[in-house]
């Protein structure tokens, strides 16, 4: 794999990126809160008003109509909060580890975009540090929606295999693929940041990191991390 | 167990207010009592020690330790007592976790109270019970 | 001033510890999400079904009480949902620009953690462009955040100055202070990301940026951004 990417330019505008992609993430999030949940909320608390008047009024019946209705948009108010915590950073990633995280992540991917996904986990099963659990679902994420981007892939397999000092994890798409250094180039000119990404978080784990594709067959991507690196490059 | 006896039931939940909703739930029903309530992962050990409830609900995100850990423990030291999961998330990964280290029931926060009951006097005869919204995903 | 933080190498770090400082944030906001929106609003639909419960079981006597604590609960889990959009992301900072939003956040700063502020604005007030005022704000928030918890000062005092193509920032305590190039290695040594974001951000606005501290004389952070300056590095 050609060292293209390696410059210190390069790295600089990730960080630029990751600093202003943050920024888009918690504006947009918090719109959404207010402008969902925060609403809604702001409605019922008027309407509690009536509600109470009702009490008073000892209006029992219509008093039960009030509150399922309150009650239903109360939960798809939690139903949207559920996703944007997801969306975030899943808290079974930290609760659970990272393979439970997978099967969800993969299962949501599978019926959102209609591509299969098979995961296989072989070794020991093991808790590993969070930066290097975040680091390699990150990895997921990002090769899933490359694959369903750019491929127009029917299947993309996981292999998870704990071994004794290392994790390796592959990943493979039956997609249009590309051309190594092709790519590599496109992403020198500017707004590809993912590869870059997935590249710079195997790094932070002292790991390796191998693309193969080529036109037409599909692409697998590799990442191999000790499993004992110290947690971060500190 | 005995029909004349209540069911004696833990809140672990570190949310005060949610704790004292659930109670208030609880009591509305002559068959069920709430003996204790904690609000710390690592106090509920030993809050089952010195209660021996029948049954736990048990948050999953609560300090110092989360509730699927706090349920493999409990199951441990336990194996009596029935744990009942609340919990916000609605990912099936979550059930699954929590069922195999031991607890028999599954709930979200935002359950109807008929639910809860219905959970609590089911995971007491020894059923499971799974929240209708998850249990479709597994 | 020291260039340490300026070395290839470390440049290197630094865009890694972005990556770090990325995942923590999030991970941050997800759990502030979920332990405050999502459990105040679980609490709410347990709140409506004890209402319920008791009008089927016709407990009306306490049902006026159980209604109006019902009703406070809506009211200060909505109180809850607005702290969170404004730790997000103040929208007067988009709605009502830089210097509004700045002292509504002093003013809370001030009274939360009981530490004087004073804002002195000079020049001819204008909107800037959205990614600069959010690089303000947010380094206005670390150097009152690295004030509250390093520095033991009684004061802050910010001054802005709008000048015809530039706007400068200065940001002062009068706490403990520090050794600059001791601070540039603790910082490179470990989890600390404020002052890096700091200096990023400034780059991202092709400014300049300064800091001046000594052991007990207080620090003072300036920072300097072209006006015109193309809105994003891209
Ligand atoms: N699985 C894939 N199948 C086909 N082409 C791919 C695949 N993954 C990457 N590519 C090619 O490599 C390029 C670089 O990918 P990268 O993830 O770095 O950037 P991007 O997806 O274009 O943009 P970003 O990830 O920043 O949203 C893509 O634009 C695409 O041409
Ligand atoms: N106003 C200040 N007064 C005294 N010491 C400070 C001040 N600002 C920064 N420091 C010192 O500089 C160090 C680096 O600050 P920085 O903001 O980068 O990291 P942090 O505050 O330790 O962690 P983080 O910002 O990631 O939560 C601090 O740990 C502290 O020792
Ligand atoms: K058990
Ligand atoms: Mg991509
Ligand atoms: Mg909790
Ligand atoms: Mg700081």
């Amino acid at each position: 794999v050609s060292r293209i990417l390696e410059t210190a330019k390069n790295r600089q505008l990730i960080g630029l990126k990751i600093i202003l992609a943050l920024e888009e993430e918690r504006k947009r999030i918090s719109r959404e809160i207010h402008d969902g949940i925060a609403q809604s909320m702001a409605n019922l608390v008027l309407r509690t008003e009536i509600v109470e008047r009702m009490v008073s009024k000892k209006k029992y019946d219509t008093l039960m109509d009030e509150f399922i209705d309150f009650k239903n948009q109360m939960r798809s108010g939690l139903e949207e909060v559920r996703k944007i915590i997801f969306n975030l950073r899943p808290m079974a990633l930290d609760d659970l580890g990272l393979v439970p995280a997978l099967r969800k992540y993969l299962h949501d991917f599978e019926e959102k975009y209609v591509i299969n996904t098979s995961i296989d986990v072989h070794g020991h099963e093991i808790r590993l540090s969070s930066a290097m659990e975040v680091a390699i679902y990150r990895f997921v994420q990002e090769f899933c929606s490359n694959t369903y981007k750019h491929a127009e892939a029917s299947q993309i397999k996981l292999d998870i295999t704990f071994e004794e000092e290392m994790i390796s994890i592959t990943l493979e798409d039956d997609g249009l693929g590309f051309d190594v250094e092709q790519m590599e180039l496109k992403i020198l000119g500017g707004s590809h940041y993912g590869i870059i990404g997935m590249r710079e978080r195997v790094e932070l784990l002292e790991g390796e990191f191998e693309i193969r594709s080529a036109s037409n067959r599909g692409t697998q991507i590799t990442m191999k991390v000790p499993v004992n690196a110290s947690e971060e490059k500190e | 167990m005995n029909d004349d006896h209540k069911v004696r039931v833990i809140i672990a939940d570190d949310h005060a207010l949610f704790r004292e909703g659930l109670k208030r739930i609880l009591e509305m029903e002559d068959q069920l009592e709430v003996i204790a309530e904690c609000g710390d992962g690592s106090e509920v050990l030993g809050c089952c020690k010195k209660y021996k409830p029948d049954v736990l609900l048990l948050d999953i995100n609560m300090p110092n330790e989360n509730g699927v850990i706090t349920t493999e423990k409990v199951t441990q030291h336990f194996p009596f007592v029935k744990i009942v999961i609340l919990s916000i998330h609605d990912d099936e990964s979550y059930v699954f976790e929590t069922l195999k280290k031991g607890a028999s029931g599954y709930l979200l926060k935002d359950m109807e109270s008929n639910e809860l009951i219905h959970a609590v006097n089911s995971v007491v005869k020894g059923y499971s019970y799974i929240h209708p919204k998850v249990s479709g995903k597994l």
